[in-house]
């Protein structure tokens, strides 16, 4: 027995996980054990982890085999800075997420609450596993464990059939795509079918194949992070879940997707050629791109998140496809910056989209409700969420001082450098792009800000609302974690800087942290300080300073009453709460600009209506353009093949007839 | 840090809190003259604001407590914006705090929180303003940045005194893609100053209002602030300009005798860039809204012009 | 010798005991007892073997080496907790009245004879003996599939009884061709059938009468696994038979007839030194790896679905043998294993699930999870596994076989990728109508036996994750012995 | 083959080429007959032609087990099984097969392709045949072929099921005559199977016709996936 190392403790947490798990279903009628122990428990594994993670990042690779799997491939583990990352950001978000998870879980229809724990923590670990898997087996059984899991945990309220449907949707892409990452690890493989990571590694893919190894792999993790085309499951299935579940699949799944390709195209493959980033960069622009103009014009609030996670995927994806480019061009300085403001990227989605995730669920407990139309004005109910939501809302619509803008920043900044890339349309085209990302964040903005005011603003627009309550304790204990987070992650970009450092290194061999340690920890200057600095804590403390000081003054200065008076709207009589803006109004500027985009179907009143109603519906148009078109394929396929069965033995006979006889000629022949 | 930052830091700020309502004023001037009309005194602004800081505050019965916080952060953001852009001195202890990106996240974060105000009494004209604004907003924002984008590709710099530097002290070069540049941003700041064609800050026509429609519910004191801060920006914008595109000037050295030579440059470019929009208001007529996006996108292709007219004729490729 | 002997006697014996009394009350516990007995016996000779190697028996004519003792073993374990499964469920068909007790006597004597006949072609060393033991195989499945004397029924046993006839003859023409070519070399009384004999001077036989020979005994043992496009007899035997039969059908007879072709290609490889029987078996394996998934998306009985499924993992077997070496050969064997387990599994589900909702349409059966949560989630991940989900074994095997097809035969991975993809739409989206939503069944009258189900799943899993070492071996001595 | 080797072949041998030739051409007749008596007449004497075949070869080759399988033959295809159909249809009163599937010239040419292909398939194993009998394995495989056909076209049950019984009888042949006698357990086997599934179509009959009250297997295809 070898002394205890860290990734034997990391091990561990992702253990105790499971067994927790199978705690909660042995106990399953235990409802206040489940609750009130278990999920804080996952909660206080969730910080231990992100604690193992983060003292483990700097290390050296550690590795384990265990002894099960298959004879010749026992599973291999391996805790390495870029798994160490990714082992942080879900920890520290799964605290969060299992603290308010226990207070979130009832009983009542769904899947019973001791089977939803198995699977949680299931999920939990899974993804562990994911991310220390150091061989194909290994991560193909963690990987669709985690599918798996996810996929019971979506369905848990599969008495409705949309929520079948999506679950069903959900799975079937996981799995086709599961079924390319395999055929990718079949293709990397050592040359004596040895599948270990290393044996990869090592073995030099020759040809054509690394291409087609990256393609496969491209398609199995695209599908997994809901890369444009294959992102139609993710509207679906996001809101379908109950929220700590969607928090956990848009903040943290999503992700692991992002590890394997960083994985494979980095560490496996060795990042070869420059139209793979290109590649990355344009899909990623396109999904972005997409999926901001989508979250705009949804009236659902977790459909609105869901795309969002498009929104941000696809950025994530820019950068990445960034990095491979400047990785195959040699400039490794370049590649960490834009490596960085990936990853970054990536733990700041995280944070933020859990915290939205979780907030809509305290607003969906609070009223039953997910439809904007239908919401409003619960900043008087439900103070807490909706404060905490603001802060969710900033950082996702990219604004200082907070997270989302931190990454933002860096990922721009990347960009702006890159004359002097050996391709000249590049050259030209990569500051165009730059120009992207910015009418995507603004987009961001638009739909954050729809979000925020018409589910916490503005006069609530059912009478039940009244009747909405705030989150309980423990649901603002997660709440609070989260938000902290993004108020730390971007006030403290330097450290977060030199906390990648090792991970930019082990992929693309250089990183930042000289530069960015060297103004301190309040500046910001990946580069140096008179080509691009950001300060958010002086940008914040400013900003602290100014606000109270206006505000004394002008109490002081001016002592004036302050009255209660019904609204003034341009001395407009009747005002009703049905007089707002709806969601489909917010949204109808973008609907109107972007209307290509858009499969739409409209129903208008006419002057005569008795009853006139409006309804317009907008539709994602891959179905009709690529998913149908499929679906009819298959559909034909299946009435030719079903003409050969006539049911008539006197055909059978026939077949197996001419079958011989073919043979039998073939042989001979 | 050194004191001349200080110093120069602060009375930059101090210059902009004066100036900024007086600029306001002038402009107006300059437009009513320019219509023939008889013109209101240049410190109208001020006597508007000391009435309305004298006023009691209305509040609407379910205005919410964002909706009082929304007038002083939204002061604060534009105090520190103008703060932010070197017009007396490249050399400002905030100049590092933030770059030109993040100066049009800190113009974002305003206009996301007067947007969220408007919703927040659930008027049916303050969600159509905040709408609108939003709309503009997510056109305007990426004209803006790749407007600074152009420039920071030349000065190969987004941090705005850098870009200052080069452009003003470095031996005199003629960029095409400034000219393009130039055009973009004053579409842009037309726009993000709700200015004719395309919002009229003096309308109260429901219609047509953006602006005017959110802050319909504000009133007293926070009207004032509001309207203070609007002419910040504007303030802001203007020096912003000129920062970027005449920048002759500007001190680079710390004396502090530059300084007040610099100030009494600002104020003769001011009083031009006011008369310059003054004139552009008084020549065009305001635009349907679904106009403005053709509008902002005529801003943003020719920024984008820029910058390709920049990778092109003045960089070595 | 004698635990040979008790594998074989047993079940023979418990068939003629029930033969007399099947219909009496107690047939179903003496059922189950002649089958642990069966595996009992199964056990200490699979310990023999590991222990002492190859046996040859009863002056040659029966022979257990690594590659039969696991199908031997496999056998009498899926038998017993088949027996296990058909207790209850055929209490409830009795209750039903769909069976009346001289059909229960039927039955019960016909699985008993239906497992020997199993076993015997197993075990026997004689391609004759092995061929009489099929049709014998085929004439007591032919009994079972008629046991409810439908219409239905009776038209899947006559074009089951027809097919599979005609199949066999042609495998027993094979058989005489290569009794033809073996004699020459052997004499006539040199055991020119045993194929020990045979294996030892394989290379001397003559090429083209083997290669004729293996033309013969692939369409007809072929036609008893239910390669494409022989297979039409398969789902409709399935679908009529009683739920114990179909799970048998699946779970051990398509497995015995494929061993039997692997035997075969043993011997034509070495008189070939060509991969002419590899390629046959990767042809018809992909064309029978594709089909079925097509016939899935429209069949409209639960278990006509699980029959085609059956069909395209024959399919992959077959591809698997085909495609030979190590590797493949290893997860050809695992895929046997994991297939009939999880199979025969999810016919006992099915069945129950069936009873419950007193149809096989699979529209009508809706919310099992809500009625009875074990059928459900026996059915869910029973399903979930069959279709290739980690971390159950059948992952494992068709990992090993995709990487392996991608790595030696790139061309034959889209067919697999579209087969695999359009069999996971088609069977999960069936299977999870009628596992969740609002339920439309009712409980049942006797409380299901559901440990076979999960006793299989377990196996199963335990495989998906952890393959004991000396099952291990054992596969690979087997895999080298098919090259 | 050439003259010369007719000369070299022994009488046994020449006698058992006929009978080869006597079994294609029963295979023939039954291909092209109609009637279901006279069908199962020459299922008979397929029957008899096999046995002095096999009889002739236990003689040649004196090997006491092929007596036995001669025995058997006699009693089984000459005896039981033509009495046991001819029981059957009497209970069952099936007449004729009027409709075969296609017109009788046209499966007469099929079947005379069907002859070439076998001949030409078995050709090189005939080339290397160590016994006199050289042409009778190309035979036996026409016969096969030749019952397959005749399994394609019918579209009642009872001739099917003589069809089947003469491609059993065609293996038979060539087990016995083209091979001299596969080991005495299998002949055995085969033979009981045969018997077992004989008795088993018999009660099948009677099943099949109260269900759809005629022996017509076109009414059996309702199943399939639609």
């Amino acid at each position: 027995m070898h002394e205890f190392l860290l990734i034997d403790w990391v091990l561990t947490t992702a253990l105790v996980w499971l067994l927790i798990g199978l705690i909660g279903v042995v106990f399953q009628h235990n409802f206040t054990l489940i609750s009130r122990v278990l999920f804080p428990l996952g909660a206080v594994c969730g910080l231990a982890l992100a604690g193992l993670a983060l003292s483990g990042i700097d290390g050296s690779p550690q590795v384990l085999v265990l002894p099960i799997g298959l004879p010749d491939l026992p599973f291999h583990l391996r805790l390495d800075a870029l798994s160490s990352f990714f082992l942080l950001l879900l920890g520290a978000t799964a605290a969060g997420i299992s603290i308010y998870a226990a207070g979130y879980i009832r009983k009542g229809e769904g899947t019973a609450p001791g089977l939803q724990c198995l699977l949680y923590h299931l999920f939990l670990t899974s993804m562990a596993f994911v991310l220390l898997a150091d061989d194909g087996y290994a991560f193909m059984v963690a990987w669709e464990t985690m599918a798996l899991s996810s996929f019971f945990l979506v369905t848990s309220e599969h008495r409705h059939d949309e929520i079948r449907r999506a679950g069903y949707l959900y799975l079937l892409v996981a799995h086709v795509g599961a079924v390319g990452i395999l055929l990718s690890f079949g293709v990397m493989a050592g040359s004596a079918g040895d599948y270990t990571f290393d044996a990869m590694r090592d073995f030099p893919t020759l040809g054509i194949w690394p291409t087609i190894a990256f393609l496969l792999a491209l398609f199995g993790f695209g599908a997994k992070a809901g890369l444009l085309p294959l992102h139609v499951w993710l509207p679906e299935a996001h809101p379908a879940a109950p929220s700590p579940v969607s928090a956990m699949m848009s903040g943290v799944m999503l992700k692991t997707a992002i590890y394997g390709l960083l994985r494979v195209s980095f560490d496996l493959l060795h990042a070869q050629l420059w139209w793979w980033g290109a590649l990355l960069l344009l899909l990623g622009l396109a999904s972005a791109i997409f999926g901001a103009i989508f979250s705009t014009v949804q009236t659902d609030m977790k459909r609105l998140l869901a795309y969002s996670s498009i929104e941000n995927i696809g950025l994530i994806f820019v950068g990445f496809g960034l990095t491979l480019i400047f990785q195959s061009f040699a400039m490794p300085q370049l590649a960490a910056l834009a490596l960085v403001a990936t990853l970054y990227h990536c733990l700041n989605h995280a944070f933020f989209k859990s915290l939205l995730f979780l907030c809509t669920g305290s607003v969906l407990h609070a009223t039953r409700e997910r439809n904007l139309g239908k919401l409003g004005g619960l900043i008087h109910r439900m103070p807490w969420v909706t404060w905490l939501a603001l802060v969710g809302v900033l950082a996702s619509a990219g604004l200082p001082p907070l997270n989302g803008f931190v990454s933002e920043w860096l990922l721009l900044q990347s960009f702006l450098f890159t004359s002097g890339l050996p391709q000249g349309y590049l050259n030209m085209l990569l500051p165009l792009v730059a120009g992207a990302i910015a009418l995507i964040a603004a987009l961001a903005g638009f739909a954050m800000v729809k979000f925020f005011g018409v589910v916490f603003l503005g006069q609530p627009r059912e009478e039940k609302l009244a009747q909405a309550h705030d989150a309980g304790r423990l649901e603002r204990i997660g709440l609070l974690w989260l938000a902290a987070g993004c108020l730390l992650l971007g006030l403290l970009p330097n450290v977060v800087i030199t906390l990648l450092d090792p991970v930019t290194r082990q992929l693309v061999g250089s990183g930042l942290s000289f530069a960015a340690s060297s103004h301190g920890w309040w500046l910001l200057a990946p580069i140096s300080e008179d080509r691009a600095s950001y300060s958010p804590a002086i940008f914040l403390g400013s900003i602290v300073v100014l606000m109270p000081l206006v505000y004394w003054v002008v109490n002081r200065r001016f002592r004036r009453r302050l009255k209660r008076v019904p609204p003034w709207d341009c001395g407009f009589p009747l005002q009703t709460s049905r007089m707002q803006d709806t969601a489909e109004g917010f949204g109808q500027p973008i609907r109107r600009i972007f209307s290509p985009f858009f499969k739409r179907t409209r129903e208008h009143p006419s002057p005569f209506d008795t009853q006139p109603r409006y309804r317009s519906l907008v539709e994602d148009p891959f179905w009709y353009w690529l998913y149908l078109p499929i679906a009819r394929i298959v559909g034909y396929g299946t009435r030719i093949i079903a003409f050969l069965q006539q049911g008539r033995i006197a055909i059978y006979l026939l077949y197996s007839f001419v079958t011989l006889i073919a043979l039998l000629v073939w042989t001979r022949g | 840090m050194n004191f001349y930052a200080l110093f120069a830091q602060l009375l930059e700020l101090a210059i902009a809190l004066i100036m900024a309502p007086i600029l306001n004023g002038w402009v107006n001037q300059c437009r009513a003259w320019l219509q023939n009309r008889s013109a209101p005194p240049l410190l109208q602004t001020y006597y508007t604001l000391s009435k309305l800081f004298h006023k009691d505050v209305l509040l609407a019965h379910n205005a919410s407590s964002l909706f009082r916080a929304a007038p002083y952060l939204i002061f604060s953001c534009m105090a520190l914006a103008s703060a932010i852009v070197p017009t007396l001195s490249t050399e400002l202890i905030f100049s590092p705090a933030a770059d030109a990106i993040a100066l049009v996240g800190l113009f974002a974060l305003a206009r996301v929180f007067i947007a969220l105000a408007g919703m927040d009494v659930g008027t049916s004209f303050g969600s159509l303003g905040s709408r609108r604004e939003m709309l503009i907003g997510f056109l305007a924002e990426p004209a803006l940045l790749m407007v600074f984008f152009t420039v920071s590709l030349i000065a190969q710099s987004t941090s705005l005194s850098t870009i200052v530097e080069t452009l003003a002290h470095r031996e005199f070069v003629i960029y095409p893609s400034l000219a393009f540049a130039g055009v973009a941003f004053t579409m842009v700041s037309l726009a993000e100053n709700a200015r004719v064609p395309i919002d009229n800050p003096a309308t109260h026509l429901e219609l047509t209002m953006v602006h005017e429609a959110m802050i319909l519910e504000y009133s007293g004191r926070h009207l004032a602030l509001i309207e203070w801060a609007a002419s910040l920006k504007l303030f802001a914008y203007s020096c912003l300009g000129i920062a970027l595109f005449f920048p002759f000037g500007i001190p680079s050295a710390a004396d502090p005798a530059a300084l007040v030579v610099a100030a009494a440059i600002l104020l003769v470019k001011l009083a031009m860039g006011g008369f310059v929009m003054a004139l552009i208001e008084t020549l065009s007529a305001k635009m349907r809204i679904f106009r403005v996006p053709e509008f902002l996108g005529t801003a943003f292709l020719l920024a984008v012009l820029a910058m390709l007219v920049h990778l092109l004729l003045e960089t070595g490729q | 010798m004698i635990e040979l002997a008790f594998v074989l006697a047993a079940p023979f014996a418990t068939a003629l005991l029930l033969g007399l009394f099947g219909h009496r009350r107690g047939a179903a516990e003496i059922n189950s007892a002649g089958s642990l007995l069966t595996l009992l016996a199964a056990g200490l000779l699979t310990m023999r073997v590991i222990g002492e190697g190859p046996l040859i028996l009863f002056d040659e004519q029966f022979f257990v080496d690594p590659l039969n003792v696991f199908l031997i073993a496999l056998t009498a374990l899926v038998g017993f907790t088949t027996s296990l499964f058909s207790r209850p469920y055929m209490r409830v068909e009795h209750d039903h009245g769909r069976l009346s007790a001289a059909r229960l006597r039927l039955y019960h004597s016909m699985f008993q004879m239906f497992m020997c006949t199993m076993l015997v072609a197993l075990s026997t060393n004689n391609l004759g003996i092995l061929w009489v033991a099929m049709e014998t195989a085929t004439l007591t499945t032919v009994l079972l599939v008629a046991l409810y004397r439908t219409p239905a029924s009776l038209e899947a046993a006559w074009k089951y009884f027809i097919l599979c006839g005609v199949g066999i003859a042609q495998a027993l023409f094979g058989t005489i061709l290569i009794y033809f070519a073996a004699e020459r070399v052997l004499g006539h009384e040199g055991g020119a059938l045993l194929w020990t004999h045979l294996d030892a001077v394989k290379t001397q036989l003559e090429p083209t009468v083997l290669s004729l020979a293996f033309v013969f005994l692939f369409v007809g043992y072929g036609t008893k696994t239910g390669l494409v496009p022989l297979h039409n007899w398969l789902p409709d035997a399935h679908a009529e038979g009683p739920t114990p039969v179909s799970a048998v059908l699946s779970g051990l007879l398509l497995n015995v007839a494929l061993y039997a072709i692997i035997r075969c290609k043993v011997l034509v490889d070495g008189a070939l030194e060509t991969h002419f029987a590899g390629n046959l078996m990767i042809v018809f394996g992909l064309l029978t790896v594709l089909v079925p998934a097509f016939y899935l998306s429209r069949t409209k009985d639960v278990k006509r679905l699980f029959g085609y499924s059956s069909i395209e993992h024959m399919g992959l077997i077959t591809f698997a043998f085909g495609m030979g070496g190590p590797v493949a050969s290893f997860a050809g064997l695992l895929h046997m294993t994991v297939h009939s387990l999880t199979k025969s599994a999810i016919f006992f589900a099915v069945g129950h699930a069936a009873q419950m909702a007193g149809t096989q349409i699979i529209d009508d059966i809706k919310g099992l999870l809500k009625q009875s949560p074990t059928i459900g989630w026996g059915l869910m991940l029973g399903t979930l596994a069959i279709l290739g989900m980690p971390p159950f074994g059948v992952f494992t095997s068709e990992f090993m076989i995709l990487t392996t097809a991608i790595k030696h035969y790139p061309w034959a991975t889209p067919i697999l990728l579209t087969a695999l993809g359009v069999a996971f739409a088609a069977m999960f989206g069936k299977v999870q109508g009628m596992v969740f939503g609002e339920p439309s069944v009712q409980p049942l009258s006797h409380n299901p036996a559901l440990l076979p189900v999960f006793i299989h799943l377990g196996l199963v899993l335990m495989l998906g994750l952890w393959i004991p070492p000396y099952l291990a071996d054992w596969y690979r001595q087997a895999a080298r012995l098919i090259g | 083959m050439s003259p010369s080797l007719i000369h070299a072949i022994p009488l046994s041998g020449q006698v058992i080429n006929l009978c080869a030739a006597i079994m294609l051409l029963l295979g023939f007749a039954m291909l092209s007959q109609r009637r279901v008596l006279t069908l199962i007449n020459l299922f008979m004497l397929q029957g008899l032609v096999l046995f002095v075949s096999t009889l002739i070869v236990a003689l040649t080759t004196d090997q006491s087990h092929l007596l036995w399988s001669a025995g058997l033959t006699l009693i089984l295809k000459v005896f039981a099984l033509p009495y046991i159909l001819h029981r059957l249809i009497r209970r069952l009163s099936v007449k004729w097969d009027i409709e075969t599937l296609l017109n009788i010239p046209t499966i007469m040419l099929i079947g005379i392709a069907l002859v070439v292909i076998a001949f030409n398939v078995a050709q090189p194993i005939s080339q290397l045949s160590g016994t006199i009998t050289r042409a009778t394995i190309g035979i036996a495989l026409a016969c096969v072929l030749l019952a397959f056909l005749m399994m394609i076209t019918r579209s009642k049950a009872v001739p099917q099921v003589i069809a089947f019984l003469a491609m059993e009888n065609a293996l038979f042949f060539a087990a016995t005559s083209a091979t001299y006698g596969m080991p005495m357990v299998v002949e055995l086997g085969i033979a009981l199977d045969v018997m077992v599934g004989m008795v088993i179509l018999g009660v099948f009959f009677f099943q099949i016709r109260e269900q759809f009250d005629s022996l017509d297997i076109r009414h059996m295809e309702r199943m399939k996936d639609e």
